[in-house]
């Protein structure tokens, strides 16, 4: 057994940090808590990406934090708060399946993405394949979280902490280019107008954001 | 080597004059038969000639919706009957055109007469004729392929089609006694009643209209297109005593080559077996009660199952 | 017969010959394709039937002819051409070898006849623009089928054939019926094309060797060749009208134009015939003998199936498809019995019922497009395709009647038809049966030989009915009072074919010597030369078997009855006296009373419709005193239609309608089906070795 | 920068790119259309051009065999939509459901489009394609949402999460394979670049390629239609603008299944990884069935057509993935002629529906009696799509049919099933559509039938007759695709 590696362990626990953020993701019920733990989310996200700058000596991995933290810690969270207030969304989110079996199933979601990886990555080196398990397990989980949200702002949530999943996985693939990081922002850019375009529109015609009474409207229910 | 060929065309023509002159003998003969076992005077033999010719004589009555079948009709019937008569060997064997057609072509020429003979039924646009055609069309479908089984196994038999081959083959012997050949006669024979129109599929003698085939078709018929049916039906009757004969006793049949002797032989062995035929089908007639149309094809049914087995028997036996 | 061995001239013309056929046909059917063309282009104008039939009569007589030297000449398989067209790779092959050769006769004598009928009665045409572009190419696709020498080209033949159909099929689309008509065309159409693309597929094997020449030379495991037999006979099966495939026969074939009925009964179903024996008999090599019990089975069932149903119809077109669909029984008997004879090295035996089969192609492709222009023109004269509303029609149209009942006569099997001497050769080719080993088919074929047995008898009583009811008698409706006789165009073409039925059946050796060349290839070997016999007689295998004389029948037939006639008239009464009909004395019957279609079925019906309809009789009697009108009710239910049809049709509805739910979930659902699918597939490449 | 501008792939990105500038600058929409129509015009010129300068391979970008022939089509189709949209635009906007201000929206949304389906097919990197396909996907979500109906709403925002799910998944997955890369090639731009990653892909770790692809295939797939990761597609077709639909059907899916194809070369190229080729099978089959069936409850003509889209593209699907030159032969044609057909009756429909006032089945009756060139149009469209001849699928069926049955004959099972299945409802609604009595109101239309045959006209000549190079072309992409 190699010496500890603090370096290693700092981003793991990262990165494991992230997984649980996406538990209590999985977890909140209720929409200002969810916008909050999102940020806690990308904050999260921010800190494990600076640290793999760090580690991995790419200063450029530091914008992509910066741009993380500006963006999905202040700017979409704040907006997505105003809009909530301003649109009076209930406070309460619906969850299709309950907590209980929502949790153990996000538990059997990590599991599985931890095995596959260490399977899958043996020649890959320690870094990159647990940060991809934990990436992995993120995305899972905010899969699972889209899958049992009925509420299209915590599907957007749920949703970009998916995207936070994936800059993970991007920065702890060493060397990457930066076209990756670049278009991990730009979506979340581009994604944030289309939010904002449709939530607002959404909301006009149907004075709701709940996504039961966009369905139905699903083709040929008329 | 042209005396052959004219001995051999006169051989043929006088076997078709020798059907078309002992058919009405045959079924004036079964009718005296019938009455006499239901002791009754009954007809004189020949009346069946003095019947023709009376209506030959007579005008022709013609509905007026009758066309062009109705009249050509009974000259086909007849000319079709009179030709399948006329290839059938009756007292000699080696007939000079018996090689146009075989047991199939007959066969055929009869459901050809047939299909004129239901036509002209139609064709007046009454509803007896179309209880006559289509009963007896469908006697006829069910009649056929027994007919057609029947001629399988004697082709089994015999290696051929050919009914002068078949008589040949039959008679030099070398056949045996078969079961086969017994199914395939029983066979032939129910046919041979239900296409002639005989009890119990048809009453010849009725004129009651639920129950008739072959007289509710020429109902409309009269004068000498009457006399021309009734003589192709004479033709048919006596057609298949005559097959039946051929087949099954051929003993007396004179061989292609023979001395005019051996053809008076022949001529008498075919009018005793006329004769036998006549009696036992006047005996049968008279023992047996008409049955209902519907039972027919049960009746029918039953030949083509026995025509079936002797084929397949025919199989069993020729394993050795 | 062709000498080899020598370099004579004709030899070298030959030669000449065997290269410039396939350019020849191509350019034919180059020219369907302009006629296609320009039927578009003149639709709407008065000049586009003329122009579009007459050229199609012309071109196919051409085609017709060449192919007929062809076959008589006995040229031999001719080059092969190959464009640069189809499948890259591959090309386009075309070959005309003897086979080819006899169909592209049967096809464009159709044709032929077809356009010349179409060229009369196209005139009542409500929508000529529906027909005048797909007929052509209707045409064209026939004839590449045939001259098709690789797979992809002859499926492509194929599907054009059936697409064009299809649409000639909906030129009436308008009437009640035929829009389901057309869908029920075309699926079979489209599974009988999918079956065969699959045997071809076998064919070709892995290295994709579409082409019939290599096709023929790889011989296929015994699995690998039943499974092409199954397919192929799904496939042309389909597009035949093979039981249980048959269903889109009865309902296509009355739905499209007459003159289109015509081609579709007489001449396309010949097609598909071809397309059997092209895979079965020459691409897939030696038969088992297990194959011929399939396709003896299917073809006596077919046989039966079909004129029963023909019987119980009273659509006259209806009528004729389903006969249609009998007579492709009877000649998938013969095919199926040509099978079990090459299977057993039989040749001579072979080559019998081949040659009966083949034989029996011509004539139903004569009699039945005769019979469907007489329905065509009873039609259009009356109106009407329903036999209950006619009746008398001999009056009013005597040639078309007669013409009528020579088709009848010879597709009832009668002699001195032609019908009855392609019959007869089958039966003479059963009757050679006792010879084959396997006891299976030798227990089979004498069954199969009732069962044509009682198709032929059916048939007759079949068409009694239809031109009893039809033609005789007296008029049931107004429409039937009002007939006209045909036009000049549509009673030569019906006329061609009554004098071609004769031709065939009374002189049948010239065809069976013009099919031996046909027949060697395929069996390895042919019948006995007939144009040397004496009377023309035809002898199947040797003369002391059997020999039937067509010609002497129909010359005693005629004399005998010219005989009976002179004398009768000369020394009996020649008077004749006009009265109503005597009817057993009931006076002034209305023409209600007349048997109809439905009443002179009737104890056919009782015989076999309680089996095999399920028939149902219901008499609602009024008691006495009660004014109502009786009523008498027959149910028929159409028991294949039930069992086969009505179950796959349900099936892929209630899944499709299970299955609907998909389309109606919410964006959740969805998003679950994604997670789910992607979890399993981790979930697979966890647990993976 | 500055060198790529010169290459000669630039100009089919930039065309686009600055068309779509101008457009949203334009007011008239007359005239915004007219500029479409030449930007697509110039743009398919420049397509055209590559076949002249030949394969060209730069860091970034790329012309090779595999996507010439896409590009070219993609051009294409974009120039007969274009004038297509023309016709079909007018009849919007006099008809108030579009106005002139989104117009111009939606003509600088085309043209973008185009250019990121054209980035997409040059890209010799995988992020820079995964970047673009993601902005292909969100310029249609913003053209499927365009009428801003409660449908089109609704249809748009499933498509934007089903489809950003998807990207997701496919840039996971994309990371992945640059994580397999890099211990082979090296950091940097080399290991996400084809032309590299192709030559050494058998060194990856094959575990590795196989997650990956569990991920490209999920991803891309969820662009291509593939079940069960469709759901987006029939709806977004359904209620966007017929132009767009016609651009989904037609170009999108094969962008989407183009990725996967080069992804599925990748995969491929390792003999340790998972054979690709059963997964692709899997969906492949069972896209062409589910879409059968659901073709039959089908009350929407475009969602029916949609429906038809799924089938096709799991039909080419299971032939990539079944792998061997006839197959892919076969699907590469397949792919070609179902874009060319599909993007054809999407023509024909946009203007049925613009006839009748309605997109609903029933209400649709009788079309060659009261539009006959259309009717025919669609009729002849119908028959191409439902695999049958003269027409080019048929051609590409008969060869994934009858070498899937030579070689996997319990394949071609489902397959066969599949397809008669699929034929059966497609003809059932022809029949309806096209035949019978014509019902409910209907307007003549002023359609521009040239986009609808020329397609048509291709398919059908590609039917008959493919010219050599073209399938010099196939061959040889065939006998790369593995």
């Amino acid at each position: 057994m190699a010496a500890p590696n603090l370096q290693l362990d700092i981003a793991h626990m990262l990165a494991g940090g992230l997984v649980l953020a996406s538990f209590l993701l999985l977890y909140q019920n209720r929409i200002f808590a969810l916008l909050k733990v999102f940020a806690l989310h990308s904050l999260l996200l921010s800190v494990a990406v600076a640290w793999q700058a760090d580690i991995q000596g790419a200063p450029h991995l530091y914008i992509t934090a910066g741009i993380a933290v500006v963006l999905k810690v202040l700017i979409i969270p704040g907006a997505l708060y105003q809009m909530v207030k301003r649109l009076g969304i209930h406070r309460e989110v619906e969850t299709v399946v309950g907590i209980g079996p929502t949790m153990l199933a996000g538990m059997g979601l990590v599991a599985l993405s931890i095995v596959l990886m260490l399977r899958v990555t043996e020649t890959a080196d320690t870094l990159a394949r647990e940060d991809l398990a934990f990436a992995l397990a993120v995305i899972l989980l905010g899969l699972l979280t889209m899958v049992t949200r009925r509420n299209a702002i915590s599907q957007v949530i749920a949703f970009m902490s998916i995207e936070n999943g994936l800059i993970l996985a991007a920065t702890g693939a060493r060397g990457m280019p930066l076209v990756v990081e670049i278009s991990v922002a730009f979506s979340v850019l581009v994604a944030l107008i289309v939010i904002g375009i449709f939530l607002f529109r959404i909301r006009e015609r149907f004075d709701t954001v709940d996504m039961q009474a966009l369905d139905r409207f699903s083709g040929e229910r008329t | 080597m042209t005396w052959d060929v004219a001995v051999n065309l006169a051989i043929q023509g006088g076997q078709m004059l020798v059907v078309l002159l002992l058919a009405p003998l045959l079924t004036g003969f079964v009718r005296k038969v019938k009455a006499r076992l239901l002791r009754r005077q009954g007809p004189p033999v020949l009346q069946p000639y003095r019947d023709l010719l009376r209506l030959l004589r007579k005008e022709v009555v013609l509905a007026d919706s009758a066309s062009w079948v109705f009249r050509v009709a009974p000259y086909l019937i007849f000319a079709a009957t009179w030709v399948a008569a006329a290839l059938v060997p009756t007292f000699g064997l080696g007939l000079t055109f018996s090689w146009s057609a075989d047991l199939i072509v007959i066969a055929g020429l009869l459901g050809s007469a047939r299909f004129f003979l239901a036509l002209a039924g139609l064709d007046v646009g009454t509803s007896f004729g179309g209880i006559g055609s289509s009963r007896e069309v469908m006697i006829a479908s069910l009649a056929e392929p027994a007919l057609i089984i029947v001629v399988f196994t004697l082709a089994l038999i015999a290696g051929s089609t050919q009914l002068s081959t078949i008589a040949g083959v039959m008679e030099s012997g070398a056949v045996g006694l078969r079961v086969s050949l017994l199914l395939a006669l029983v066979a032939l024979i129910i046919v041979a009643i239900a296409e002639n129109g005989r009890i119990p599929v048809d009453n010849p003698a009725t004129h009651l209209e639920l129950t008739m085939v072959h007289e509710a078709m020429v109902l409309e018929y009269s004068g000498r297109h009457l006399a021309l049916i009734e003589l192709a039906a004479f033709l048919k009757l006596l057609l298949y005593v005559s097959v039946i004969a051929c087949v099954f006793a051929p003993w007396g049949l004179a061989r292609p080559d023979a001395a005019p002797a051996a053809l008076g032989i022949g001529l008498g062995a075919y009018v005793g077996k006329l004769a036998v035929a006549g009696f036992l089908l006047a005996l049968f007639e008279t023992s047996i009660a008409k049955m209902r149309v519907f039972r027919v094809p049960v009746f029918l049914g039953a030949a083509l199952m026995l025509a079936l087995l002797g084929t397949l028997l025919m199989f069993v036996t020729r394993v050795r | 017969m062709r000498r080899a061995g020598r370099t004579s001239p004709s030899a070298r013309s030959l030669a000449l010959v065997r290269v410039a056929m396939p350019a020849l046909f191509l350019a034919g059917v180059a020219g369907f394709l302009v006629l296609g063309i320009l039927g578009l282009a003149l639709a709407r104008h008065a000049g586009g039937r003329p122009v579009v039939y007459g050229a199609s009569a012309a071109l196919s007589a051409i085609l017709c002819l060449v192919a007929a030297y062809d076959l008589i000449a006995a040229v031999g398989p001719s080059h092969e051409l190959v464009l640069p067209l189809g499948l890259p790779w591959i090309g386009a092959h075309f070959r005309i070898d003897a086979l080819s050769a006899a169909f592209l006769v049967v096809v464009n004598l159709g044709a032929g006849a077809a356009s010349l009928f179409g060229l009369g009665d196209g005139r009542h045409e409500e929508a000529p623009e529906r027909v005048l572009p797909f007929y052509p190419l209707f045409l064209a696709g026939m004839n590449l089928v045939v001259l098709a020498a690789d797979a992809f080209t002859f499926l492509f033949a194929w599907e054009l054939m059936s697409l064009a159909s299809w649409a000639l099929v909906l030129a009436h689309h308008r009437a009640a019926g035929n829009v389901r008509a057309g869908y029920v065309y075309l699926m079979m159409a489209g599974f009988g094309t999918l079956m065969l693309v699959l045997a071809f597929g076998l064919l070709a094997g892995h290295a994709g060797t579409y082409e019939f020449g290599m096709m023929r030379v790889s011989a296929p495991g015994a699995l690998v060749a039943g499974a092409v037999l199954g397919l192929a006979l799904l496939g042309a099966g389909s597009k035949a009208g093979l039981v249980p495939l048959h269903v889109w026969l009865p309902l296509a074939h009355p739905a499209a134009p007459s003159h289109v009925s015509a081609l579709m009964s007489g001449v396309m179903t010949k097609v598909a015939v071809y397309g059997f024996v092209r895979i079965v008999f020459d691409l897939l090599g030696p038969p088992d003998w297990w194959w011929s019990m399939v396709v003896l089975a299917l073809g006596g069932i077919t046989a039966v199936l079909g004129v029963l149903y023909a019987l119980m119809q009273h659509d006259l077109k209806r009528l004729l498809a389903y006969h249609t669909v009998e007579n492709i029984g009877i000649i998938f008997a013969g095919l199926g019995l040509a099978l079990a004879f090459k299977a057993n090295a039989m040749p001579a035996a072979a080559a019998l019922a081949l040659t009966g089969a083949l034989f029996h192609v011509l004539n139903h492709m004569l009699f039945k497009s005769l019979l469907f222009f007489g329905s065509g023109a009873v039609l259009s004269a009356t109106g009407e395709r329903d036999m209950e509303r006619l009746g008398g029609l001999i009056g009013a149209m005597p040639l078309t009647a007669f013409a009528f009942l020579a088709g009848s006569l010879a597709i009832s099997a009668l002699p001195p038809l032609n019908g009855f001497v392609s019959e007869w050769l089958i039966f003479q080719a059963i009757l050679l049966s006792p010879a084959l080993p396997q006891w299976g088919l030798k227990l089979m074929v004498p069954a199969i030989g009732a069962m044509l047995a009682l198709s032929a008898a059916l048939a007759a009583a079949c068409f009694v009915k239809a031109f009893g009811v039809t033609f005789l008698g007296r008029g049931r409706s107004g429409a039937a009072g009002r007939a006209r006789e045909a036009d000049r165009f549509s009673l030569a073409a019906m006329l061609a074919l009554v004098g071609l039925c004769v031709l065939c059946g009374i002189l049948p050796g010239f065809v069976i010597d013009a099919l031996a060349p046909v027949a060697q290839p395929l069996v390895g070997g042919h019948m006995p030369a007939q144009a040397g016999i004496q009377w023309l007689s035809i002898v199947p295998v040797e003369e002391s078997r059997s020999s039937y004389n067509g010609l002497l029948v129909f010359l005693f037939i005629a004399v005998a009855a010219w005989l009976s006639a002179v004398a009768v008239h000369r020394w009996a009464s020649r008077a004749v006296r006009r009265g109503p009909a005597w009817d057993c004395g009931f006076p002034d019957a209305s023409p209600a009373t007349e048997y109809t279609a439905g009443s002179f079925a009737q104890p056919i019906r009782r015989v076999f419709g309680t089996l095999v309809f399920r028939a149902r009789e219901s008499v609602d009697m009024p008691a006495p005193g009660d004014m109502r009108p009786a009523r008498f009710e027959v149910q028929l239910r159409d028991l294949i239609w039930e069992l086969v049809y009505v179950p796959i049709s349900d099936a892929v509805g209630a899944i499709a309608t299970r299955l609907n739910f998909v389309q109606f979930l919410t964006i959740q659902r969805y998003l679950a089906l994604v997670f789910v699918s992607l979890v399993g597939l981790l979930v697979a490449l966890a647990v993976a070795p | 920068m500055i060198a790529s501008l010169l290459d000669p792939i630039a100009p089919v990105l930039l065309i686009p790119l600055v068309a779509a500038g101008v457009l949203m600058l334009v007011p008239s929409y007359r005239l915004g259309a007219r500029i479409n129509i030449a930007a697509s015009l110039l743009a398919l010129l420049a397509a055209l051009s590559l076949f002249a300068t030949g394969p060209s391979t730069g860091q970034l970008l790329l012309v090779d065999e595999l996507n010439i022939v896409f590009i070219a089509l993609n051009n294409f189709i974009g120039f007969t939509t274009a004038v297509f949209s023309a016709s079909y635009i007018a009849h919007e906007v006099e008809t108030d459901r579009l106005t002139p201000r989104l117009l111009r929206f939606y003509h600088a949304m085309f043209q973008a489009l185009l250019c990121t389906m054209n980035l997409a097919l040059v890209a010799n990197n995988i992020g820079l394609m995964w970047v673009a396909v993601e902005l292909a996907t969100l310029t249609t979500i913003m053209l499927v949402g365009i009428y801003a109906t409660e449908q089109a709403l609704e249809a748009a925002w499933k498509y934007f999460i089903l489809g950003s799910v998807g990207i997701a998944l496919a840039l996971f997955g994309t990371i992945l394979i640059y994580v397999a890369a890099r211990p082979v090639i090296g950091e940097g731009l080399d290991a996400m670049a084809w032309t590299v990653l192709i030559t050494r892909a058998q060194n990856f770790d094959p575990r590795l390629l196989n997650l990956a692809f569990v991920f490209l295939l999920l991803g891309y797939g969820t662009k291509a239609g593939l079940t069960p990761v469709h759901a987006w597609l029939p709806d977004a077709h359904a209620e966007g603008p017929t132009p767009i639909s016609a651009v989904l059907s037609g170009l999108l899916l094969n962008v989407a299944l183009y990725a996967i194809l080069r992804f599925k070369m990748l995969v491929a190229a390792n003999q340790n990884a998972w054979a690709p080729g059963t997964l692709m099978i899997t969906m492949g089959l069972s896209s062409l069935v589910f879409a059968a069936f659901m073709l039959y409850r089908r009350r929407d003509i475009k969602r029916l057509f949609a429906y038809s889209s799924i089938e096709h593209m799991g039909i080419a699907t299971f032939a990539f993935g079944l792998g061997g030159p006839l197959a892919n032969f076969g699907g590469l044609l397949h792919m070609t002629m179902h874009s060319l057909t599909k993007s054809a009756i999407f023509f024909a429909v946009g203007h049925v529906a613009q006839a009748k006032g309605t997109q609903r089945i029933a209400e649709i009756r009788g079309l060659t009696v009261t539009h006959p060139v259309l009717g025919w149009g669609l009729v002849l469209g119908v028959v191409a799509i439902a695999g049958l001849p003269p027409l080019g699928l048929f051609m590409s069926e008969f060869l994934i049919i009858s070498t899937t049955f030579a070689r996997e004959p319990w394949l071609a099972v489902p397959l066969v099933g599949g397809l008669l299945i699929a034929l059966g409802a497609l003809i059932l609604r022809l029949g309806e559509i096209a035949f019978g009595e014509p019902e409910g109101p209907s307007v003549p239309v002023h359609a521009s039938y040239v986009p609808l045959f020329a397609h048509m006209a291709l398919v059908l000549v590609a039917g008959i007759y493919l010219p050599r190079p073209m399938v010099a072309w196939f061959e040889h992409v065939a006998g790369l695709l593995g």
